[in-house]
Order: C-alpha cells, then sequence, then structure tokens
C-alpha cells in the first residue's frame, strides 16, 4: 500500500485531526472573549460536516471484504507489517456515526459554552480529539490500537468531564471517572498481554486462527483473559458492576461532555466489544455469552431501579442510559448465526445505538437548554415547560417516548430488533426482562413528562433556547421519528454494516 | 536462558495483585494512582517477558510496552491535572470524602 | 579497554578472558566511583576560585600550599570534621538518602563517557539516552531533600529546581536529537566517529542551546535560582551540613565535570585530536589528554558566564526555556533534518556547509522574530504606561 | 554457562525483591512520599528485568520515562497536596481486607492459569539471539506501527493541552502554572 492510498484511506481521521489542529491554532492566535472566538465553533462543525462527506466519499472504496490499513515505507518489513485498522462497513458506520454525534453535540454546546466554559478552543478541540479516538477504536483490529484509541478516549473524557474548574462536582466526578478508568483500563491491559503471550500476535484475526487452529493448548489461558477484557470494556460502556464512576461523572461534567458521554465511548465500547470477541474469540462464545447476558439483566435492572429515585434530569438520564446500554448488550448476546434472517442481533445492537444517538443527544440538548435558562438541572427546572417553551417539551415527549420505546420513534426500532433477536435465539427470559424493565422505566420517564404538561412553574415566561439548540433539538427530532416511519434504510445500512462480522462468525 | 517462562509471570501476577490491592484500598486519589501504575508495570513484564520467549525474532512486545508507558505518562498528567484541580477546589482528594454527589 | 583486556589475557595466562573483563571493568568503575570524584572536586573548585577571583581582580586562595593549591584538601578537612546534623523534625531515611542519591545520579554518566579512545565503561547502543535518563534521577533527589528537610525554605528550593531541571531537559534533548540526526547513532562512540568535524563548527547553535540548557540543569549562575541566597537561604540543601552536604556539593562538581564532559564528546569531537586513536597507549593517552583539555575549557567558559552575569528571576528563566530555547531547538531540528535531506547533498563537504547555513539562518530567523516580539510588547508596555489607547 | 546462570538467577532474586518489595512498601507504606519513593524503587527493579529480558532500550525507556517523568509529576503532586499527609491521616479505607481477599483469589487464579498453561515458546535457536538493534525499532516505530505513533501523539498533545487548562493556576504566575504541568 502507497502512502497516497493509505493517506486516502485514513482521511475521516485525517480531516478531524486537522479541524482539531486548527481550531487549537486559531484559538491561540485569537485573543480570550474575542468576538471572532465564535467561529471556532463553526470550523469544528464545518469539519463534523466535511467528515461525512468525506466517509461517504471512501465508502465505495471498502469492496466486500474491507481493507486492513497497514503502513510500510519503502523498505520491506517482510512479516512484519502489521495491519493496525481496517476499513471496513462497521468502521464506516462508526465513522458516520461520529460524525453525527460532533454535529448534534457542538450544535447543542453553543451557548452553554459561551456562558460557562473558560477555554472554548481546547474545549472544541477535545471533543474533536474524543471523536477522533471514537473512530479509531471502531475501526482498530489489533490489540495495540485497540487499547490505545480506548485510553485517547478516556483520557480526553476524563479532562473534558473535569473541564468546570470552578465547580466542585465536575472535578469531583473527573476524579471518580479518573480513578475508576484508569484501573479498568490496567486491568484490560493486563488481559491484552495475556492473549497476546497466548498467542504471540496482537492481531485480532491472527489471534482467532491461533485459538481456533487447536495446536497451542491455552486454553485456561483465555478465561482470565477473557474476564479482565470483559472489564475493561464493562467500564467504557458503564455495565453494572463497573458503573459506578457513570452517574457522578455524568452529573458533575458540563451537559454538552455529559451528552458526549453518554453516547460516544458507550458506542466505541460496543464496536470494539464486537469487533474483540468475534474476531478474535468466536471459538468461546458460549462462555462470553452466559457472562453477556447475566450482565444484561444486572444492567438493566439495577439502571432503571435507581433512575426511580433521581430528582436531577442529568443524574436521571445517566442511569437512564445504564438500562439502555443494557438492552443493547442483548443485541450481541443473542446474535443468530444465520445471515439471511431479519435480524441478526447485531444489526439490531446498531440500530439501538443509532436510535439511542438521536434520541439521547436531542434529550440532552433539551436539558442544556433548560439549564441554560433555569441554571440547573433538577426535575423542577422543567416545571410548566409546555407553557414556557411548547416546541421544547413536545420534542422532549417524543424523545422520552423513543426513551421508553413506544412507536412511532426510533426507540421502538431499536427494542423490536433487539428484543426480536432474543426471541428468535429463544432466550425468551432476557426479552421478558427487557420489557418489563421498558415498563419499569415509563414510570421516571412519566416523572419528567408530568413536570413539564402539568407542573407549577415559579416562573411562567416564555424563553428563546438560541439557534444552535433549536437546530440540534430539530433535527434529532426529525431523525427520530424517520426512524420509526422511514426505517428501511436505517435497516439497511445497519445489516450491511455487520454483514462482514456475523459471515466471519 | 536461565529462568523459565512461568517464573517473570508469576512476578508480574504478584506485582498486579498488589497494584490491585493498592488500588482497591487506598484512600488517596494519588495512592490509587501509585497502585494503577504497578499495575501498568506487571503488564508490561509480561509483554516483555511473552516478547522474549515467544516472539523474539518480532518486535511485537517490545513495541507495545514502549507504547504502554508513553500512554501512562499522558493518564498521569491528566489525572494528576484533575486530582490538583479537585485539591483546590475541595482541599482533598480523598476518594471518599468526594461525596458531594450520592446515588 | 579491549586491548587492555587483551594485553592482561596474554601477560597473564592463568587469567581467562571474562575474568579479565571482570577486572578491568571493576577497576574502572572504582576509579570512576572513588577516584575522580576527589580529583574532580579539588581541582575544579581550586579553578573556580582563581578564575573568579581574576575576574573580580582579586587573588584569591594563596594560604594553603604554593599558590594555594591546597585549599581544597583544607576544604575538604573542615567539611568532614563539621558537626553532622539532622532536623528533628526531618523525614530521617529520605534526609540521609538524597545526598548519596544525587552523587550517584552524577557518577551514573560516566559509565557512558568515553574518555580516551576505547576507554568507556558500557558503549550503550541508547549511551545518549541513557545519559538523559540518567539526569532524572538527580531531579528525584532534589525533590526527597527538599521534602524531607521540614524546612519551607528547602522545600521551595525543591519545586523551583524541579521547574528548572524538567524546563531544560527539553531543549537538551533537543539539542542531542540535532547531533543524533547528524551522527546517525545514540551510541557515544560512533557520535565520536562522526565528528570528522567537530560538531560545534556546523552546528553552532545547538552547542549554545546545550550549553545554556547544562548550565541551567547542573544550577549555576546565571541560573542558580534553586539556591539563590538572597531568597531561599540554600534551596533544596539548606539543612545538610558537614558529610551530607559534601556529598551534594561533589555531585555538584561531578555534575558540572560529566556536563562538560557530554558537551565536549558531542560537539567538540570528544578525545579526537592528532595522533590520539586506540591503537596505542600513547594515542589513548593523548586521547584523555585532548578530552580533559576540551571539557575544562568548556567548564572555563561556565565559570566565565558565572563571574560575569547576574542571576535572572524565577519566571523570566522559565519563560526564556519555554518560549525561547524550546522553540529554537524546534525549528532547528526541523531545519536540519530538511538539510540533511536535500538531495544535492551527497559529498560530505556540502554537507557540513548545508548544516552549518541550516543553523545560522535558524539562528537569524530566531533573532529576529524575537526582537520583532519583544519590541512590539515593549511599545504596547509604554503605551499602557503612558495611557495611550 | 553455568556462571552465567547463575548470575542471571541471582540478579532475578534481587531485582524480584527490589520491585515486589518496593510494591508492597507502595501499597502499604502510610506515607505517600515514602510510597512514591518505594515506586521508584520497584520501577527501578522493573528496569533491571528488562534489562535481563534482552531489552536495553526498553529500560532506557522505563528510566526516561517512567521514573524521569511519572515519578517526579507524582512526586511533585504529592507535594503539592501535601495538607493531605497530616501524621496518622489513615490511608486504608474500611473495605481493605476484603480487597486483600478479592486480590488474593485473583493471585492464585491467576499463577495456578500461568503455570498450568503450555506457553507456545519459541525454539531454541529463536531464544539465543533476540538481539534488536534501536535502528530496527525505530524504524518499526515509523512503519508498521506509525499509525499508532502518529495516535499516541495526538493523545499526548491533548492530555498536555487539557492538563494545563485544567491545573493552570490563575493570577498573575502564568510562568509557574507552565511549569506545573509541563511534563
Amino acid at each position: 500500500m502507497t502512502l497516497t492510498q493509505l493517506l486516502v484511506l485514513l482521511l475521516p481521521e485525517l480531516v478531524l485531526t486537522l479541524t482539531a489542529l486548527v481550531v487549537l491554532g486559531l484559538d491561540m492566535i485569537w485573543r480570550n472573549g474575542s468576538w471572532s472566538q465564535r467561529f471556532l465553533l463553526w470550523i469544528a462543525l464545518i469539519g463534523s460536516v466535511i467528515l461525512i462527506a468525506v466517509t461517504v466519499l471512501i465508502w465505495p472504496l471498502t469492496g466486500t471484504g474491507g481493507l486492513p490499513i497497514a503502513f510500510a515505507t519503502g523498505k520491506d518489513f517482510g512479516g512484519d507489517q502489521v495491519p493496525m485498522m481496517a476499513l471496513d462497513p462497521l468502521a464506516l458506520f462508526f465513522k458516520l456515526f461520529t460524525a453525527l454525534v460532533l454535529i448534534l453535540v457542538l450544535l447543542a454546546s453553543g451557548d452553554y459554552v459561551r456562558v460557562r466554559i473558560r477555554f472554548r478552543g481546547e474545549f472544541y478541540a477535545l471533543i474533536l480529539f474524543g471523536g477522533l479516538a471514537m473512530m479509531l477504536s471502531a475501526a482498530a483490529t489489533n490489540l495495540l490500537m485497540i487499547y490505545l484509541s480506548l485510553e485517547f478516549l478516556s483520557i480526553t473524557s476524563y479532562l473534558l468531564t473535569g473541564y468546570l474548574r470552578e465547580d466542585e462536582r465536575s472535578t469531583e466526578g473527573a476524579v471518580k471517572y479518573f480513578v475508576y478508568g484508569a484501573t479498568a483500563s490496567a486491568v484490560m491491559l493486563y488481559g491484552f498481554s495475556l492473549l497476546y503471550g497466548a498467542t504471540g500476535t496482537l492481531d485480532l484475526a491472527g489471534i482467532a486462527t491461533v485459538l481456533m487452529g487447536g495446536m497451542v493448548p491455552v486454553h485456561w489461558l483465555v478465561y482470565p483473559a477473557l474476564i479482565m477484557v470483559l472489564v475493561g470494556l464493562g467500564f467504557k460502556i458503564a455495565l453494572v458492576p463497573f458503573h459506578q464512576w457513570a452517574p457522578d461523572a455524568y452529573e458533575g461534567a458540563p451537559t454538552p461532555v455529559t451528552a458526549f458521554l453518554s453516547v460516544g465511548p458507550k458506542a466505541a465500547g460496543f464496536a470494539v466489544l464486537m469487533r474483540l470477541l468475534l474476531t478474535a474469540l468466536p471459538g468461546f462464545q458460549l462462555d462470553w455469552i452466559a457472562v453477556l447476558a447475566g450482565i444484561a439483566i444486572v444492567t438493566m435492572t439495577l439502571g432503571n431501579l435507581v433512575a426511580l429515585w433521581q430528582s436531577n434530569v442529568k443524574r436521571l438520564l445517566a442511569y437512564s442510559s445504564i438500562a439502555q446500554a443494557g438492552y443493547m448488550l442483548i443485541g450481541l448476546v443473542a446474535l443468530a448465526p444465520e445471515a439471511q434472517s431479519w435480524t441478526t442481533g447485531l444489526n439490531g445492537l446498531l440500530l439501538y445505538l443509532l436510535a439511542y444517538l438521536f434520541t439521547n443527544l436531542g434529550a440532552f440538548a433539551v436539558v442544556i437548554a433548560v439549564e441554560n435558562h433555569a441554571g440547573s438541572a433538577q426535575l423542577d427546572a422543567f416545571a410548566g415547560l409546555m407553557r414556557r417553551n411548547p416546541f421544547l417539551a413536545i420534542t422532549m415527549f417524543l424523545f422520552l417516548l423513543s426513551l421508553i420505546g413506544i412507536p412511532p420513534t426510533a426507540g421502538f426500532v431499536g427494542k423490536l430488533f433487539v428484543f426480536g433477536a432474543a426471541i428468535q435465539r429463544q432466550m425468551i427470559m432476557l426479552a421478558v426482562v427487557g420489557i418489563v424493565n421498558s415498563v419499569i422505566s415509563v414510570y421516571y420517564y412519566y416523572a419528567i413528562m408530568r413536570q413539564m404538561f402539568f407542573g407549577e412553574a415559579v416562573d411562567t415566561s416564555p424563553f428563546d433556547e438560541g439557534p444552535g439548540l433549536r437546530v440540534a433539538v430539530g433535527v434529532a427530532a426529525v431523525m427520530v421519528l424517520m426512524m420509526a416511519l422511514y426505517a428501511e434504510p436505517f435497516i439497511r445500512l445497519a445489516s450491511e454494516s455487520v454483514s462482514l462480522l456475523a459471515a466471519s462468525f | 536462558m536461565a529462568i523459565p517462562l512461568p517464573w517473570w509471570l508469576t512476578v508480574a501476577a504478584a506485582l498486579f495483585a498488589i497494584g490491585l490491592y493498592g488500588v482497591l484500598s487506598r484512600r488517596n486519589a494519588i495512592g490509587v494512582l501509585l497502585g494503577i501504575e504497578l499495575m501498568l508495570n506487571a503488564a508490561n513484564i509480561n509483554l516483555v517477558a511473552f516478547w522474549r520467549y515467544i516472539t523474539p525474532q518480532a518486535l511485537t512486545g517490545q513495541v507495545f510496552a514502549i507504547f504502554v508507558i508513553g500512554i501512562a505518562a499522558a493518564e498521569a498528567a491528566a489525572g494528576l491535572a484533575i486530582i490538583i484541580s479537585a485539591y483546590r477546589r475541595r482541599r482533598t482528594v480523598v476518594v471518599d470524602e468526594l461525596d458531594t454527589m450520592r446515588w | 579497554m579491549e586491548a587492555l583486556i587483551d594485553w592482561l589475557v596474554t601477560t597473564f595466562p592463568p587469567l581467562s578472558e571474562g575474568l579479565a573483563r571482570f577486572i578491568v571493568y571493576v577497576l574502572y568503575s572504582a576509579i570512576l566511583a572513588f577516584v575522580a570524584p576527589v580529583i574532580i572536586v579539588v581541582a575544579y573548585t581550586y579553578m573556580e576560585r582563581k578564575v573568579l577571583a581574576r575576574i573580580q581582580d582579586r587573588i584569591g586562595p594563596n594560604r594553603a600550599g604554593p599558590l594555594g593549591i591546597f585549599q581544597g584538601f583544607a576544604d575538604a578537612i573542615k567539611m568532614l570534621t563539621k558537626e553532622d546534623v539532622t532536623p528533628v523534625c526531618a523525614d530521617r531515611v529520605v534526609f540521609n538518602l538524597a545526598p548519596i542519591l544525587a552523587t550517584i545520579a552524577a557518577i551514573l554518566v560516566f559509565a557512558v563517557l568515553p574518555v580516551a579512545p576505547g576507554v568507556i565503561g558500557a558503549d550503550l547502543q541508547a549511551g545518549i539516552l541513557y545519559v538523559v535518563a540518567v539526569g532524572a534521577l538527580s531531579e528525584v533527589a532534589a525533590l526527597m531533600a527538599g521534602w524531607s528537610s521540614r524546612n519551607k525554605f528547602a522545600l521551595l528550593g525543591a519545586y523551583r529546581a524541579v521547574a528548572q531541571l524538567i524546563a531544560y531537559e527539553i531543549p537538551i534533548v533537543l539539542a542531542i536529537l540535532v547531533v543524533v540526526m547528524v551522527a546517525g547513532s545514540m551510541q557515544m562512540s560512533a557520535i565520536v566517529a562522526a565528528q570528522d568535524v567537530p560538531f560545534v563548527l556546523v552546528l553552532p547553535v545547538a552547542f549554545l542551546i546545550f550549553l545554556v540548557a547544562s548550565i541551567a540543569e547542573i544550577g549555576r549562575s546565571p541560573f542558580d535560582l534553586l539556591e539563590a541566597e538572597s531568597e531561599i537561604v540554600a534551596g533544596f540543601h539548606t539543612e545538610y551540613s558537614g558529610m551530607k552536604f559534601a556529598f551534594f556539593f561533589i555531585g555538584e562538581y561531578m555534575h558540572l565535570f560529566a556536563s562538560a564532559g557530554i558537551a565536549t564528546t558531542l560537539f567538540l569531537g570528544g578525545w579526537r585530536g592528532p595522533f590520539a586513536g586506540p591503537d596505542s597507549w600513547l594515542g589513548v593517552l593523548l586521547g584523555f589528554i585532548y578530552f580533559v583539555i576540551k571539557t575544562t575549557a568548556v567548564i572555563w567558559v561556565m565559570m566565565w558566564v558565572r563571574g560575569t552575569l547576574f542571576r535572572i528571576r524565577i519566571d523570566h528563566l522559565l519563560d526564556f526555556a519555554w518560549k525561547f530555547l524550546v522553540p529554537l531547538g524546534l525549528i532547528l531540528v526541523v531545519t536540519v533534518a530538511v538539510a540533511l535531506k536535500l538531495p544535492v547533498i551527497g559529498t560530505s563537504g556540502l554537507r557540513w556547509v548545508a548544516l552549518l547555513v541550516a543553523n545560522v539562518v535558524t539562528a537569524l530567523l530566531m533573532m529576529l522574530s524575537v526582537s520583532i516580539l519583544a519590541r512590539r510588547s515593549r511599545s504596547a508596555a509604554l503605551r499602557e504606561v503612558a495611557g495611550v489607547e | 554457562m553455568i556462571i552465567e546462570h547463575a548470575v542471571q538467577i541471582f540478579a532475578f532474586v534481587i531485582l524480584t525483591l527490589m520491585t515486589l518489595g518496593g510494591g508492597l512498601a507502595v501499597v502499604t507504606s502510610r506515607n505517600l512520599f515514602h510510597a512514591a519513593l518505594f515506586l521508584i524503587l520497584s520501577l527501578a527493579g522493573a528496569m533491571g528485568y528488562y534489562v535481563l529480558l534482552d531489552a536495553g532500550f526498553l529500560a532506557v525507556v522505563q528510566l526516561l520515562i517512567y521514573i524521569g517523568a511519572i515519578s517526579i509529576l507524582i512526586l511533585f503532586s504529592i507535594m503539592l497536596t501535601r495538607g493531605l499527609m497530616m501524621p496518622g491521616q489513615v490511608q486504608r479505607n474500611e473495605q481493605w481486607w476484603i480487597a486483600a481477599l478479592v486480590v488474593f483469589l485473583t493471585f492464585v487464579v491467576l499463577v495456578v492459569t500461568m503455570w498450568q498453561t503450555v506457553w507456545p515458546i519459541a525454539d531454541t535457536e529463536a531464544l539465543r539471539a533476540p538481539n534488536i538493534a534501536i535502528a530496527q525499532l525505530g524504524a518499526a516505530l515509523v512503519g508498521p506501527y506509525a499509525i499508532p505513533f502518529e495516535v499516541i501523539s495526538a493523545l499526548l498533545l491533548v492530555a498536555l493541552v487539557g492538563a494545563i487548562v485544567l491545573a493552570r493556576e490563575e493570577g498573575n504566575q502564568p510562568a509557574r502554572a507552565d511549569a506545573e504541568t509541563g511534563e
């Protein structure tokens, strides 16, 4: 592969890196607080839009098998040519996903940042770098690259969480996030080192070849390695025994960052989990499916039950997002080997992620709007929202419906595919627990609705949410409806993105 | 090589366990960070030992270890900045005293 | 070294090669650890006093022995017979460990210093990187000393020491990087071998960066803020006396010699000179003499600087590192890399010219931009003072 | 050959005492500053391991980055937050014995696995001569590993920028703040 080819294949990553660097550089030139600083947001947004264009542009290059991305200079490195990433449909899906996350988060963050954040250029740059790390981890096919990109994403997230340095809760959330996250990644690294020792390679496909080859009696070793890797990824996704950091980090972080955290690292974690388990460890399917099924049940239930007691909407959404991760996990647990069926579990997982992206980011955009105006994200800040800003109230209503999974919303499509896969695989228990949990969740989502429609507000004057937020909320709402009413292209996208993984399995 | 591979792995496992104990038992965030560094080092010893005994002709393990050290530096810088920032606010870095938020 | 081992094996047949090697290296490390410090400290303190005295128009030491050459021994005896005080509240173990670590850190550098043709403790592949790495130990020693003394001046001194050492380590590494790029190796012997032209002639800017930054690394005037008497008594070793202070003192002079020796090796061609070479005893001896002379010359420049310039302020000190030396070093790395990759440069003569041009151009551009920036900020400050919008 | 083996084993034992002893002291020491110093001891032991394992460059990197940068950063942070180290401060939380139990079980499981596994050890010929030159490592970093190499540079930039933003002291001492986070 020549350098030019390689650069073309890496265009999405390059675009994002360049945008972030330009933002950092211009921020250095433009004085803090000067008028031209508002262009930083525009530059970041334009970069994200270009990212979509570039991704679509290189889509045809992948071919059916996906392209390994490996770099070697003029000299021949012989057998040492190590593919680090892959440009396959799954990676492309997550590139698109990242671009959407970035656009929505950036749109929603404009006013919030202007009021509360000191170092704006660095803030936007960190968010863009976080997006870069998401794309890298979704594309990585080498343990080194996976560890590196996940750490990249984590470190960016820690820093963003603690970005409000004057705010106790922000720094406190960051400390907890850091302490738990760093421990988890150290454990995961140890697991990776065991996998490397067992197989002598870092390449995911190579690991599978060695393990399936049966030449080496190292099977015992894989179990501790598997558990350690699951611990690390479980932290990133905030699955239940490893979720303690999530509520604090989510509540403390600046709200746009919370929106990013609730979608970004989760999606990256799921991407890595899928790739790692399906590419490297398919031979141990029975083992990890059993573990993950248990985790899924506990995660859904605990997330939902604890959410019942929350009075802060940010924290409530944090627990809700833990529960949502549990639903998504069903998709991975219930993956069906026969690829021709309408739901392979995996495509359900991707659909759910996509639905969750629009729904959750939309909901957080509304929270940001309310917080910008009322100064807090407590439940009573939402009181009488219907009278004060009907647009926000109605869209929020839509997002909450989608979170519950009531048609005609995106959340319904996601749940349909995920639970459908579970029923198809005869995992009735999982589906039942999932549905019961969805019913429980109605209660706390209803608490928000009740405040919005029937709550008595102290201040009843209408307020304006500002153009950025209006666009973000509007786009998210339209997409939530689109995914339900015009679902076919989305389903096709998700199915095609996982076809390779499902086939390799 | 006079020392069989499992010896190295045992030492690394012991170091990992010690680090994990430090992480779980320390109250001070910087103390936790010290434990994390021990765990990372245990993983590194594993990587280098595996490189030496299993794939001595390729560079894989050594390069991974170099990357781990670099990442650890970035992590420590970010983590300590966060801890110092929290200390400025609260005058404590004891993890269980950071309890503004509950449940 | 290898020649010596061969000689031992042939002269004393019962010695196996491994044993001979062992003996030679043990002897060499013993010399480095015990003999060299004494000679270096005594010789260079005497030299420093004389040089400073001359600069300040004094005579300097003149009582102990002819021309006062035994002054160093007199000082040593005084220091060793002084009472050894440990503060009551001090953290004893750490307090006692710090001076030893400081000395060890300085001595460890000597292990990779090629003091004469073929004479080197360990010719590591990553030799020069090892030097940078070992430098970190002296930071640890300063932190330990400052913290364990339970003295606010000591603590402040330690803060300053670490801030300064870290800040100036980066320009040093950049200057070293330039040399490594030109020499194509990090091995000390290879760097010496590559200097058909001493690098100071083709990389003058890198040499200046290295020299200035090493003066700061070893904490000498005008960068001696770690122990600025008028501000923080004596910095991190405020509470030390007697033998333990002597260790810091030895460490400081060993460090001085080591830094100058590294500068000699990297930029002045190390032991190279007419008739010096590893083949004969005379060549080795000549190489050693050249090395010592060049190193002493570097040290003399450092003393000259000390005698001439005044101490600078701590924030200026850090600004100077981060805002001048580091950018200069980075730009230099880039221009030198470009100059090395220019397609026309095949012959070595042209190569040296290109490097020199790259250096000079970099320095001129940097000076120009600094002067423009300085003028702008000065006029801004003036305008502010004058109250003009 | 026998002597060489004996030397190796002797070195291994000494280094193990340093690494594990230092490590134990790191997690049990009451004084955090001492714990950080013991961390340096433990890291130095690991550095010795790398030398024994013929990974000399890695040993230098360990000394340069781990001991030279990370440990100093930690020591510095401990000094900046030293208000916490009043004598008698309990450094252990109440669940320490549960932690000890869990950790001990983990250790036992790991050790049993390590000894039960039959490792795919390379053939003796390959084992004898790993001799990897630094130039080879460097070429690998800008060759097959160029992509992660570029990524880690971005990561370090992010960590640096973020750390300065978070830890920078407000007021009229920008220079000092830079130095604090200048690692």
